[in-house]
């Protein structure tokens, strides 16, 4: 592990080195503002309108908390969109509209989550093959076969499920608060426990992880089930706020490569072993913002993707250009 | 004194190639057992199945007189192993703390314990000397103070037999000292402690007892009382060594070469040197003198801000490596690993690399080089030894690759040559050959910079030394001079003394 | 390996086709549908945009609204021709009307339910919306979020439905049992028993295409033609044409290709053309490229239509309602019209792109041809 | 030198690894369709086989390029379908604009590669997201410039490039157009990759980068050249797409990915170093060959998905375990 230790720039002290997370805020932050003031809506700042916002950056937040994990260690998980949407299907098809099938269906979809991740953690950590391919691979199973048995899979959520996507106690959406239950939840772990610790000691230097004794395949597996959690949750999610699931809604919303992208925006490293949740919320903080600002200018749709690939970006360049090494 | 530790006949091939058969091994509390052999020796595979790296074929391994079989370095490292590795195996972005404390964290109520880590951490790099805050950011580092937390996370656990393999070979003389001054406390409080090394005069200062291993066996283990330096080299290549340095050139040095005038960037002030023709320029200095620095100034990697280099007279600009290249300077880089080879190459294409980079894109893929057993010519001339040199450059020895890199250059032609390091982790008989090839290519005309950690090769080798202390060149030094002198330099005491001297 | 997931499929298989036959098809609303097809539409003459198909009208009086109105519009997206002719239809309406509107806002949700959701709260808590449009991306995902819109505003939804009786009216043609109906009654009359027809879709599981397929399947059954094959191809020209060009392979003989929309049907037809065969009986969509080429080779074919005029009739009727004039409702069939070698000629233009959609209803709008992409 | 075992392994050739897998798979797969289909034996349904798998092999093969020097393109379907969709709208139909705009259209390409490289090359953004970053700008590009819908016409002979087969060939009988255009795309590729300085710059760049530099390498240049190849790659398979079956909105959707999977079948090590464009093709050539036996078999279309899946994972699971084997 040679670290350049040559930069005498270490003493400038500039935004750069305020921690990404933060920036990231901030802008998503100005862009709001930005926006709600010049399209003179700024009823938009009020709390129902953040509130609008904030409920924006669930479904994606979710799987994206999950993602940190799996690029913490140095692996990517692509077979998120899939899951989402088997989890989504799976969960209005045993619910039937029965209150009575929300615990067991939320298990069943648990567990399906905890196969997948393990199946995709085992694949990765212990056959060694290179996960982009691994994750697109089960990603590509789950979806033929959630669209060749979607059709007898119908169903719909228990109403009293849907409810729950739908409260907002004091005025702040109820799957908002469980997002930001479970933000908390990550970071705790990350940050507060050995697990974490063992976590980011795997994603930076593997090897060196494995003389200190730590049994690396486990925690890629354990990561890439926590990433299947997460969509798993998302999953459910959608599942109770769209009240039924279709085989799309996880491609459709290309939970894929967005969840990579904010996690990335947000200051957590492709390579491993650096970042944390806290940049993943700034980063779908960040996604959310642009969302409700596109709209509240009314962008053109396909302008919309245009502005979204450059912000894309922008975003990671800015921090990403005073890496001294080489990237590819 | 019984032996703490006790490998017998320990075995282990690759592909059915040996690469440890029946070594028998053992170490002793509180004494210092070196192991010395040549790259591909065994050693790092002998203390690799000690680790739990590697399951051994055949043998079998004793701790306290009872037999233990380690499926993975976990296991090792519960049962009073601790290993400090050659590779750093630490993490950038998390701090001194967390890194020394990786995979043992500390809990309270199943929660990371920070303070007592920080606490525990503190004491630890104290007992070691260094005043490292171990809220620091191990990217913020110099790699001998890395090599410090890699040494403070073995010691971590109350070893009852600590590895350290190759544990100097990142750091400069001073470093290098107060780490034996360590290697002998812990002696003296009982560890068993296990030290893989290729610099001699350290192996002499260190060693109770020393075992060379070659091929896969042990040759033989010996108390120090009974070994010499010649005896240690002799068993490693297996055969005399006469002359370990080879004989400075008898001619005068020729025209000069390379001319730097008031060099400088970030890093450097006021480098003025000349190289001529026919001599070998040392550069030494401390860890923070910067002298690598300086190496990549000249090869165009950090390039000079200031000041002028002219090469044959000419001026030059080298802004980047290529364009250094193109003016004819050769660069052997010092981490062979990260900065040298194409790891999945062949040993054919590594050695053609640099005439690929500088041939029309278009060309063909022997760069210039008028045929393919022309190339094979070169290897062969620098000695090269690969089965076929078709074969992936990751396969063969570090010496061997070392050699490919040379040859790279010499196809290239260059007029100026810096090595950094040449010689770092690399057997005894493999130096003696890179320090001939050194000194055949300045006999040939050219002109060698020499950047080295190695106080004994600079001194062996060089027909000058200059000695860098903080980015700036505190002094030069003739042939021959002596250990102090260019530490003294090296350490800015005498600057000034050393300068009158030069001036008189 | 291949034993396994052979036998997965055969399972999957006779799972999906039981499925189906549970959920897309329902023989009352086929039953419906057809006799839709031949019902007499009420309203003015040639603009099918305003009439409509029998049904009740309801009272919008407690909507009345004055002055210049803010007319928002939850789009599901623009992510096929067909919404892209739909979405100018819309904004060619609005212009026409453009003494009468204020705004007309349009958020689009690119396909995704849950942003759909967002964007219809956002337009209620944005507070400049006299009344919401809302084409929904999937009909109960969206069931909620419109439940909600009602209580604060008039609703009008078109296309795809949503689960709840509580707009003041949902828009849309006759339906998927319909277009199944005309098509594949074309082809069953154009060819003996024991003919064969291969059926190219886009994508399984959605609704609208599901009832399409099921409807002509079961008129196919009746007529004693063999479905040789049911394939999805995504909307992909290049996709279309290979499976086409694997079927001609295989050696079967092909005597139609049924479509349940037509934008690949030209690729499905080229493919007939590089085996160097004559072209089969086929039913496409109203779209350029096809009927175009339906002249040129004097195709027996026919196009039926799911029009995109009906993007038009969400802003009439929005106007209406804020009129407090009574509209047709809760349910308001428009007629869905096939283009037959008849009528064929009418629809062509040559000035207008590949898939422009014929029966766009847009020929009397501001900006006609040029907004259309026409050259 | 801890991931080195400090013994001589035997020998091991760099170049052929890879190839003979993934012609072994393309065989297997190839002999099944006959089985099925025993006309897949005759030259000229081999010929049309080849000329829809063109545009396959030939985005293969480009990127190929991108992941020797370590990174990925996922802007290559975004790049296609700007490629169908400029082409119709600036060609309208006239066979005299044809060629000027086929100039164009690798005008287009070149520009996409560049921006792509010097994204990665000088603003270090990790390629993974710079073109990812890319695919959502090109194809809302191409989308916002159509208005969303095809809008102009291919004249012939542009649909010539895609679908033109020749007829009465000696030796072969019916001779595609776009077969020619692969055989020489390869060639080009195979020459550039395998016969040039500049392919073992991108394989020692894809290696070790920083090794590259320190020996002369301009690493930066031959890194952009490699999105450049890949997006000019990206250009003439939309002109065959195009070619083959028309405008369509949605011409290059997901073949990124499936060209990612074919260069990784034909044994190419992701993150760079190691590959070569006979295992690209024949890693196209197998994956297209799934395709085709799938459709003959009439699986169900969402099972072929989940069956490619299984596929993927066999072939790069098979090609981890004989590499752990020889090591």
């Amino acid at each position: 592990m040679s670290v350049d230790t040559l930069s005498s720039g270490r003493t400038r002290r500039g935004f750069r080195d305020l921690p990404v997370p933060l920036v990231v805020i901030a802008l998503a932050a100005f862009i709001y503002v930005t926006a709600a003031l010049a399209t003179g809506q700024a009823n938009q700042i009020s709390l129902t309108g953040l509130s609008g916002l904030l409920q924006r950056t669930v479904a994606l937040g979710l799987v994206g908390l999950g993602q940190t994990f799996a690029i913490l260690v140095g692996s990517i998980d692509l077979s998120v969109a899939a899951l989402i949407s088997t989890v989504a299907v799976l969960a209005s098809y045993l619910m039937q509209g029965d209150a009575g099938m929300i615990v067991p269906a939320i298990l069943a979809c648990l567990v399906l989550a905890l196969v997948v991740g393990v199946i995709n953690g085992g694949l990765v950590a212990c056959w060694g093959i290179n996960p982009l391919i691994a994750t697109l691979s089960t990603g590509l199973i789950l979806q033929g076969a959630l669209a060749a048995g979607f059709t007898y899979l119908g169903g719909r959520v228990a109403p009293e499920f849907q409810a729950l996507a739908y409260q907002a106690p004091f005025g702040v959406p109820l799957p908002v608060l469980l997002l930001a239950v479970l933000a908390i939840v990550a970071w705790f772990v990350l940050a507060k426990t050995r697990f974490g610790a063992h976590l980011y000691a795997v994603g930076g230097n593997p090897d060196g992880a494995k003389l200190a004794g730590l049994r690396v395949e486990r925690f890629v597996l354990a990561a890439h089930v926590i990433a299947s959690l997460g969509a798993c949750v998302a999953g459910l999610y959608l599942a109770a706020r769209l009240q039924s699931g279709t085989p799309w809604i996880g491609r459709d919303g290309v939970y894929d490569l967005e969840s990579i992208a904010i996690v990335v925006i947000g200051g957590t490293a492709l390579s491993g072993g650096k970042g944390g949740v806290l940049g993943t919320l700034a980063g779908v903080l960040l996604f959310a913002s642009l969302d409700a600002s596109f709209n509240m200018f009314g962008v053109d749709a396909f302008l919309k993707q245009v502005l979204r690939g450059a912000i894309v970006i922008a975003a990671v360049a800015v921090y990403a250009v005073r890496n001294k090494g080489h990237v590819a | 004194m019984t032996a703490v530790l006790e490998m017998r006949g320990i075995g282990k091939a690759f592909n059915a190639v040996a690469a440890l058969d029946a070594v028998d091994f053992d170490c002793r509390a509180g004494e210092v057992h070196v192991i010395c052999g040549e790259n591909g020796a065994g050693k790092s595979t002998l203390m690799k199945v000690l680790g739990g790296s590697y399951r051994p074929d055949a043998g079998e391994v004793l701790l306290d007189g009872k037999s233990v079989r380690f499926l993975h370095p976990r296991e090792a490292r519960a049962a009073g192993i601790s290993i400090v590795h050659q590779e750093l195996s630490l993490l950038p972005f998390r701090t001194v703390a967390e890194n020394i404390f990786t995979g043992m964290e500390p809990t309270r109520w199943g929660l990371l314990d920070r303070p007592r880590m920080q606490d525990r951490a503190r004491a630890l790099l104290q007992r070691l000397g260094s005043a490292i805050r171990p809220d620091a950011l191990v990217a913020d580092l110099s790699i001998a103070e890395q090599q410090l937390v890699e040494i403070a996370k073995a010691m971590l656990v109350d070893a009852k037999v600590l590895v350290m393999d190759e544990p100097t070979a990142a750091l400069d003389d001073r470093d290098a000292r107060s780490l034996l001054d360590l290697v002998l406390r812990m002696k003296a409080e009982g560890v068993a402690i296990i030290y893989i090394s290729h610099r001699m005069p350290e192996v002499m200062a260190i060693a109770d007892r020393v075992t060379v291993l070659k091929d896969g066996r042990r040759v033989w283990t010996r108390d120090r009382a009974d070994v010499t330096v010649n005896a240690i080299v002799t068993a490693m290549v297996g055969r005399e060594l006469q002359d370990f340095y080879p004989a400075r050139s008898p001619t005068a040095p020729g025209s000069p070469v390379l001319e730097v005038r008031g060099g400088g960037n970030a890093q450097l002030r006021d480098i003025d040197f000349v190289a001529r023709a026919g001599e070998i320029v040392g550069v030494a200095g401390l860890e923070d003198s910067r002298k690598s620095v300086l190496a990549q100034a000249l090869f165009g990697d950090a390039p000079f801000t200031a000041g002028q280099v002219r090469i044959d007279g000419q001026p030059a600009r080298l802004r980047s490596p290529r364009e250094a290249a193109a003016v004819g300077i050769g660069y052997l880089p010092g981490d062979r690993k990260r900065e040298g080879i194409a790891p999945r190459q062949s040993v054919r294409d590594n050695a053609l690399l640099t005439l690929q980079a500088m041939a029309p894109v278009l060309s063909s893929p022997q760069g210039g080089a008028r045929s393919r057993p022309e190339v094979d010519q070169s290897l062969n001339d620098m000695d090269v030894r690969a089965g076929d040199f078709g074969q992936e450059i990751a396969t063969l020895s570090g010496g061997n690759q070392q050699k490919a890199i040379i040859a790279r250059w010499l196809m290239q032609e260059p007029r100026v040559f810096v090595f950094v390091e040449p010689t770092r982790g690399i057997d005894v008989a493999a130096k003696a050959a890179i320090y001939e090839t050194m000194r055949a290519l300045a006999n040939s005309g050219r002109a060698i910079v020499m950047v080295s950690s190695d106080l004994p090769e600079i001194i062996g080798v060089s027909d000058r030394i200059l000695v860098m202390h903080q980015g700036r060149i505190a002094g030069e030094l003739p042939a021959g001079a002596e250990e102090g002198a260019v530490m003294r330099l090296a350490l800015g005491v005498a600057a000034a003394t050393v300068a009158g001297e030069m001036a008189s | 390996m291949h034993v396994k997931s052979i036998l997965a499929a055969t399972l999957a298989v006779a799972f999906s086709t039981t499925a189906y036959a549970q959920e897309f098809n329902d023989p009352a609303e086929f039953k419906k549908q057809r006799e839709l097809l031949s019902t007499k539409a009420e309203g003015p003459e040639g603009k099918p945009w305003e009439q409509h198909l029998g049904g009740a009208m309801v009272d919008t009086a407690k909507f009345k609204k004055d002055g210049k109105h803010t007319i928002c519009f939850s789009n599901a997206g623009v992510f096929n021709p067909w919404r892209v002719v739909g979405l100018n239809n819309m904004k060619g309406e609005a212009a026409l009307q453009k003494d009468r509107i204020q705004e007309l806002v349009i958020l689009d949700a690119e396909g995704k339910d849950d942003k759909q959701i967002s964007d219809i709260q956002s337009l209620l808590d944005g507070g400049k919306c006299d009344v919401l449009i809302v084409s929904p991306t999937t009909t109960a995902a969206l069931t909620p979020a419109v439940e909600a819109a009602c209580e604060k505003l008039p609703v009008i939804v078109f296309d795809r439905g949503v689960n709840t009786k509580c707009p003041v009216t949902y828009i849309h043609p006759v339906g998927g049992y319909g277009f199944g109906i005309t098509s594949a009654e074309f082809i069953a009359s154009k060819l003996p028993k024991g003919s064969n027809v291969l059926a190219i879709r886009i994508v399984p599981g959605v609704d609208v295409l599901e009832t399409r397929y099921s409807a002509a399947k079961s008129i196919f059954d009746e007529a004693g033609i063999n479905v040789i094959g049911s394939e999805f191809t995504g909307s992909d020209r290049a996709k279309t044409k290979s499976v086409v060009e694997d079927y001609i392979n295989r050696g079967q003989k092909i005597d139609a290709i049924w479509m349940d929309a037509g934008d690949t049907a030209t690729a499905a037809l080229e493919a007939f053309e590089d085996a160097g065969l004559p072209y089969p009986v086929i039913s496409g969509e109203d779209q350029q490229d096809f009927l175009r080429k339906w002249q040129k080779e004097n195709l027996v074919a026919i196009a039926p239509s799911y029009p995109t005029y009906q993007w038009r009739t969400p802003i009439i009727a929005a106007l209406d309602i804020l009129d407090g004039k009574s509209v047709p409702g809760p349910e308001w069939n428009l007629p869905q019209p096939a283009i037959t070698q008849e009528t064929l000629a009418s629809y062509i233009d040559e000035r207008m792109p590949a898939l422009h959609y014929s029966l766009c209803g847009c020929q009397d709008l501001p900006g006609y041809p040029e907004q259309w992409g026409a050259k | 030198m801890t991931a080195i075992p400090d013994t001589v392994r035997p020998s091991r050739r760099v170049s052929i690894r890879g190839l003979n897998f993934a012609l072994l798979i393309f065989v297997v797969l190839y002999a099944m369709i006959a089985v099925l289909q025993p006309n897949y034996l005759e030259a000229g349904l081999f010929m049309n086989f080849l000329r829809r798998a063109a545009p396959l092999v030939i985005l293969a093969c480009g990127q190929l390029y991108v992941i020797l020097s370590g990174g990925f393109d996922l802007s290559m379907g975004a790049v296609v379908t700007l490629v169908v969709l400029a082409a119709s709208m600036l060609i309208g139909g006239d066979p005299a604009m044809t060629w000027p705009v086929i100039v164009a259209l690798y005008a287009m390409g070149l520009a996409v590669g560049l921006a792509n490289g010097a994204i990665v090359a000088f603003l270090k953004v990790p390629s993974i997201i710079a073109t990812l970053g890319t695919m959502l700008l090109v194809n809302g590009l191409a989308l916002a410039w159509s208005g969303g819908a095809p809008r102009g016409d291919l004249p012939d002979n542009f649909r010539n490039l895609g679908r033109l087969v020749l007829r009465d060939v000696p030796l072969v009988g019916t001779l595609p157009v776009a077969v020619i255009i692969l055989v020489g795309a390869t060639l080009l590729a195979g020459w550039g990759l395998h016969r040039t300085a500049y392919g073992k710059r991108l394989l020692a760049v894809g290696d070790n980068p920083r090794a590259a530099e320190l020996a002369g390498v301009p690493v930066k240049p031959t890194r952009i050249s490699a999105f450049v190849v890949s997006a000019l790659a990206a250009v003439t398979a939309g002109i065959l797409i195009g070619g083959f079956s028309g405008v369509s909105v949605n011409a290059g959707r997901g073949l990124e990915l499936q060209a990612i999977a074919a260069c990784v079948i034909g044994g190419a090590q992701l993150l760079g170093g190691r590959g070569s464009v006979a295992g690209a093709l024949f890693g196209s050539l197998s994956l297209f060959a799934l395709f085709t036996l799938l459709n003959l078999l009439g699986l169900p279309q969402a099972l072929r998905d989940s069956l490619q899946g299984v596929i993927l994972i066999a072939a790069v699971g098979a090609s981890v375990l004989r590499h752990r084997r020889s090591t």
